[in-house]
């Protein structure tokens, strides 16, 4: 049986933790500040400890658990047909894109052949997805770095996403739309209708985004060679997602490994080599463009079929391991199943993609101003509950 | 013609006759100090509503609409709530000086008031150095921020107040500098002959280039001052919670809040009387027929609709801008603004010598 | 007692009040401060005299410029909120003695003095006349000192400099 | 050239600045675009998605029939026990014993919308109402009894 305790099989084989991470500042003049776990920069319930030497940051420490609910413990008590839906609380921004991941880890499991037209329908809802949660981004990144006015316009065009997901899925935020073996309902009647008309006026409005923020010249000079991550740190730390994308690692599972019907879509990986913020930054603006693309490729080409296939009354996964990934707005997801071959897994695990570009931002703000650290953060996507689940 | 010299003027011979001379004084003294005090209140609850407008409006909100017709009453509501509040001092805090700081922030704001002329003839004390005076004493503001972010006993205050203190000794250089143009063009300090002098126009459309430049300049120094954004480090929200201000609260943030207005308020009405001819209607040159027209409209409608347009100028750049960062902005002051403008006051003393302006 | 004289007292009681509280208190960070409102007081007392160039002039000087270097250095000095020890016996008398030996001076100048009241036109505090008079290298001009004063700042610019790059080589 | 490159600096910095100003300078004037639903005042305009998940119901016809056989499918269904179906036993015409609903308890605390229950029953009885002002000043009002006062099941439903 497979125990967690096997994995690490010789504790002296782990590099000690570096010195210079443990003692760091506390020197003379050094000024140790928390941010969080309430402050309005961290969107949540993070902690930081900043080490300062004037506005220089000398070391920034995480500290993690103010939301921890313990999701994989409570999926372990749950059914495959009821973990699902938890799902949606971890990435609360990707909750489409993270029930992807469990449903086809299940169905992989099962070896369920998931209705062509409840992939495409997937699809369109994971793009839909992206553009909602980098739509949020957008406006809170502005926000944090101080300009208030691009967070109200993003939530103008990220409203008639949540329209469309209403409509569909009944809800706004935490849609529990997947379920093992397809969807859950068939599309509204005037889904495509609608997704149109949003492309046509999310293509008009992306341009003002460039107006507001992209070009304007503080915006550039506050982002430009802050927060910088190498490619070989990238690759170290885990980093995945436009975190990792902004630096020039190729890691877009939609294009590594393809699922549901991203094999059959047109859509490039957007890599940008600069490395900073600035990068990382363009890397979501372009990635929304690829989502329009690859939606209005599939939007009229919804194949008829059944939306869902055809499934046992109680889902039971044979004994073994199982693990899917799926790219979320914030990088690439796993879920790693362990069965028993009963009703429930005996041990879920997800890798969720916040903690990895977390444990990144130490290195990325070393020797930065206070004030960078909140672009940086800004323009790694943090969702806490995502880190902590 | 309906003018505000009339009624000052008036309220001045019935003190004169009726008193003698140094109860008459007194009792203008008291005058003029709750004239500017309920000036002050009429200020804070405009300038509040109209941030709040201007924001709304230009993030596709509609902005306050409940409190009374149109929201018109909201910032009223608020200043009631604010009153009400406690007004906590935490504890490991210096009190004294922390009680002091909001109220020196409100005295320096109260001081500046002094030598703005409101409208023609209508001024609390024609000081013959006024632009020299309104630097000098606006430059006591600092203090009252160190003050605050010192005895708050709070890190992110102190960082707040470190940075406001840096910010204002800087932006102060180049915001002196551009005013020093128009002393130049005009070869006074006094405000009352700054504005004289617009007569036959303003400074912005007759003196070429150089005042428009040291007038942009102008606008982005006094931002800086002021701590309004795109430089408003002092209190980055996202940054430092709220900077200097982070302990305070009830009526002792309300001060702080409303010194903040209040100068912006005067920052503004400086500019338009060295840029736009503060009380002086809109002349050109000698076009009498069209000067007179002009006339008509009371001066002081000229000079608060300047100074509102100068304030919207103001707010519609911190619903626009992101915020700089601590060294980019002494970047922008030492590396741009400080070169520029000496520059500029070398160009404007050539065309004041050389008689080049209209 | 006119009113005008009630107001040099309160003026002078200010600045005297908090001169001593500066020197007095144990919290370095409140010495700054009355040192402020003594300065303040003085500026005051310009005002009072109506030397109103004087009085902006000693606001920006020393209220804007010197006061805030000062808080700044307090800052940027670690030991801003501790009070500071009461000093030893033979330092306060030193102090004292040294203060008394400033005033007799001080005193000594006033009474050696002979005040003339000058008959002559006061000259108007123009901007023209005011920039003449700093400038002016001939008789009743302040070129030279002015000059000098300039010289002591830079002197102390340059050495805050100094100081401040100092600690930069142990930190890194 | 120096001088050159400041000079651009300096006037391609203010050309974007002004770009960002004429955007939000658009939407200060133009009030049209304004997006602000003013909620309690729409309250009678407001349309709800006809399949938003509010809140569970269980529903009756015009008979005070409901067609919920007590199989606490949805029950089984729901991930954090938000149903607890108390069943009791009628006895049929013919004298036998037949299970049948008592109180269907609904915790609308509990309740995270998942609609798994709507798609566990066999018979349809339960579905998903577009209410969504729940709140109430106690806890306690949440608990809810989903069933009518001697509402019983509907002929023909197994």
């Amino acid at each position: 049986m497979f125990r967690e305790t096997e994995i690490v099989k010789d504790v002296s084989s782990i590099p000690p933790f570096p010195q210079d991470a443990v003692q760091g500042g506390g020197g003379a003049g050094d000024l140790i500040i928390n941010v969080g776990p309430q402050h309005p920069a961290t969107h949540g319930v993070l902690h930081l400890v900043i080490t300062l030497n004037g506005e220089t940051i000398k070391k920034v420490e995480p500290h993690l658990g103010y939301i921890h609910r313990s999701i994989e413990k409570m999926c372990e008590s749950l059914t495959y047909r009821q973990f699902i839906y938890v799902t949606s609380r971890m990435d609360y921004l990707s909750a489409h894109i993270n029930n992807h991941a469990c449903a086809l880890c299940v169905e992989k499991g099962m070896q369920i052949e998931v209705p062509d037209r409840a992939q495409v329908i997937r699809v369109i809802m994971d793009e839909l997805t992206r553009i909602a949660s980098h739509e949020l981004w957008w406006g809170a990144m502005a926000m944090d770095i101080g300009a208030f006015t691009p967070f109200f316009h993003a939530f103008r065009e990220r409203e008639k996403i949540n329209e469309i997901m209403e409509e569909t899925c009944g809800a706004r935020l935490t849609m529990n739309y997947y379920v093992p073996g397809g969807l859950r309902a068939d599309m509204h009647p005037d889904f495509q209708k609608k997704v149109k008309e949003f492309i046509v006026l999310f293509k008009r409005k992306i341009d003002e985004y460039d107006e507001l923020v992209t070009g304007n010249i503080i915006f550039i000079n506050r982002m430009k060679g802050v927060g910088m991550l190498s490619k070989e740190d990238a690759v170290s730390f885990g980093c995945s997602g436009p975190a990792a994308r902004g630096s020039g690692v190729h890691c877009d599972i939609r294009k590594l490994y393809p699922y549901a019907v991203y094999d059959k879509v047109e859509f490039d990986e957007i890599l940008e080599t600069g490395c900073d913020s600035l990068a990382r930054y363009m890397v979501r603006i372009r990635e929304m463009k690829q989502s329009v693309r690859i939606i209005e490729q599939l939007i009229d080409h919804i194949p008829e079929g059944d939306f869902q296939a055809k499934t046992k009354a109680v889902l039971k996964l044979p004994k073994g391991e199982f693990y899917t990934r799926v790219e979320t707005a914030r990088g690439e997801l796993g879920v790693y199943i362990v069965s028993e071959g009963a009703t429930t897994p005996y041990r879920i695990k997800f890798r969720s993609p916040g903690f990895s570009n977390l444990s990144a931002l130490d290195s990325m703000a070393r020797g930065s101003k206070l004030g960078d650290l909140v672009a940086m953060m800004g323009t790694l996507d943090l969702v806490i509950p995502d880190i902590d689940r | 013609m309906w003018s505000l010299t009339n009624i000052s003027t008036g309220i001045h011979d019935w003190l004169i006759q009726t008193f003698n001379p140094t109860w008459a004084l007194i009792i203008e003294m008291v005058i003029a100090g709750i004239a500017v005090i309920g000036l002050f209140a009429v200020l804070g609850l405009v300038l509040v509503l109209m941030e709040r407008r201007v924001a709304a409006w230009m993030q596709i909100r509609l902005g306050p609409n409940r409190v009374g017709p149109f929201g018109l009453l909201q910032s009223a509501a608020d200043t009631v709530k604010l009153l009400v509040k406690e007004g906590m001092t935490p504890d490991g805090a210096d009190k004294f000086l922390f009680n002091l700081a909001p109220f020196i922030a409100m005295m320096v704001a109260m001081l500046l008031m002094v030598p703005i002329a409101f409208a023609k003839d209508f001024q609390l004390w024609d000081l013959n150095i006024g632009v020299l005076y309104v630097s000098a004493v606006s430059s006591i503001m600092v203090i009252s921020i160190l003050m605050a972010g010192w005895a708050s006993n709070n890190k992110y205050s102190l960082m707040g107040a470190m940075r406001s203190g840096a910010q204002i000794v800087s932006y102060e250089l180049s915001a002196g500098l551009s005013i020093l143009t128009i002393v130049v063009l005009t070869g006074s300090l006094n405000i009352n002959d700054i504005i004289i002098a617009q007569a036959d126009g303003w400074w912005i459309f007759k003196g070429h280039i150089p005042v428009i430049i040291s007038f942009v300049i102008f606008i982005i120094a006094v931002t800086a001052e002021t701590n309004r954004a795109p430089f408003d480090l002092a209190e980055a929200e996202s940054e430092l919670t709220s900077g200097f201000h982070t302990e305070y609260s009830g009526m002792k943030f309300a001060l702080f809040f409303l010194a903040e207005y209040i100068n912006v308020f005067i920052v503004c009405a400086i500019g338009a009387t060295l840029f736009l001819g503060g009380w002086m209607p809109f002349h050109i040159g000698n076009w009498e027929s069209f000067n007179h027209v002009m006339d008509y409209i009371p001066s002081s409608i000229w000079f608060f609709g300047k100074t509102f347009f100068l304030i919207f100028v103001i707010m519609w750049f911190r619903w626009t801008f992101p915020r700089l960062r601590i060294d980019q902005l002494l970047n922008l002051e030492w590396r741009y603004l400080l070169p520029i403008s000496m520059f500029n006051l070398l160009l404007a003393t050539a065309i004041a010598i050389l008689g080049w302006h209209f | 007692m006119s009113g005008s004289t009630i107001i040099f007292y309160l003026l002078a009681a200010l600045t005297l009040v908090s001169a001593v509280l500066a020197v007095t208190t144990r919290m370095i960070f409140r010495a700054a401060i009355y040192l402020l409102f003594s300065l303040i007081g003085i500026a005051g007392i310009y005002f009072w005299l109506q030397y109103e160039f004087i009085a902006a002039v000693q606001i920006v000087v020393y209220v804007g410029g010197i006061v805030v270097l000062i808080i700044f250095s307090i800052f940027l000095t670690q030991q801003a909120g501790d009070e500071l020890p009461k000093q030893k016996m033979g330092r306060q008398l030193f102090s004292a003695l040294a203060a008394f030996c400033g005033l007799a001076l001080v005193l000594l100048q006033i009474a050696q003095h002979a005040f003339v009241e000058t008959g002559g036109e006061v000259v108007a505090p123009t901007v023209a006349n005011i920039g003449n008079q700093m400038l002016g290298v001939n008789d009743g001009g302040y070129a030279l000192p002015f000059e000098v004063v300039s010289i002591l700042l830079l002197a102390a610019l340059v050495g805050c400099i100094v100081i401040a790059l100092k600690s930069k080589p142990e930190q890194t | 050239m120096f001088i050159v490159k400041y000079i651009k600096d300096v006037f391609s910095g203010i050309k974007s600045l002004l770009v960002g100003m004429r955007r939000t300078g658009y939407y200060f004037t133009h009030h049209k675009e304004i997006i602000t639903e003013q909620y309690p005042d729409n309250r009678d305009t407001l349309v709800m998605a006809d399949r938003f998940k509010g809140e569970v119901v269980l529903l009756h016809d015009e008979n005070n029939e409901h067609a919920c056989t007590g199989c606490t499918a949805c029950e089984l269904a729901c991930p954090n026990a938000t149903i607890k179906i108390v069943t009791k036993f009628d006895i049929t015409p013919e004298g036998k014993k037949k299970k049948a609903l008592d109180k269907f308890v609904y915790h609308l605390e509990l309740c995270t919308m998942c609609n798994l229950c709507i798609i566990a029953c066999p018979t349809d009885a339960i579905k998903m109402a577009q209410t969504f002002e729940h709140s109430v000043y106690d806890r306690a009002e949440l608990t809810k009894i989903l069933n009518k006062p001697d509402s019983k099941i509907r002929e023909g439903v197994e």
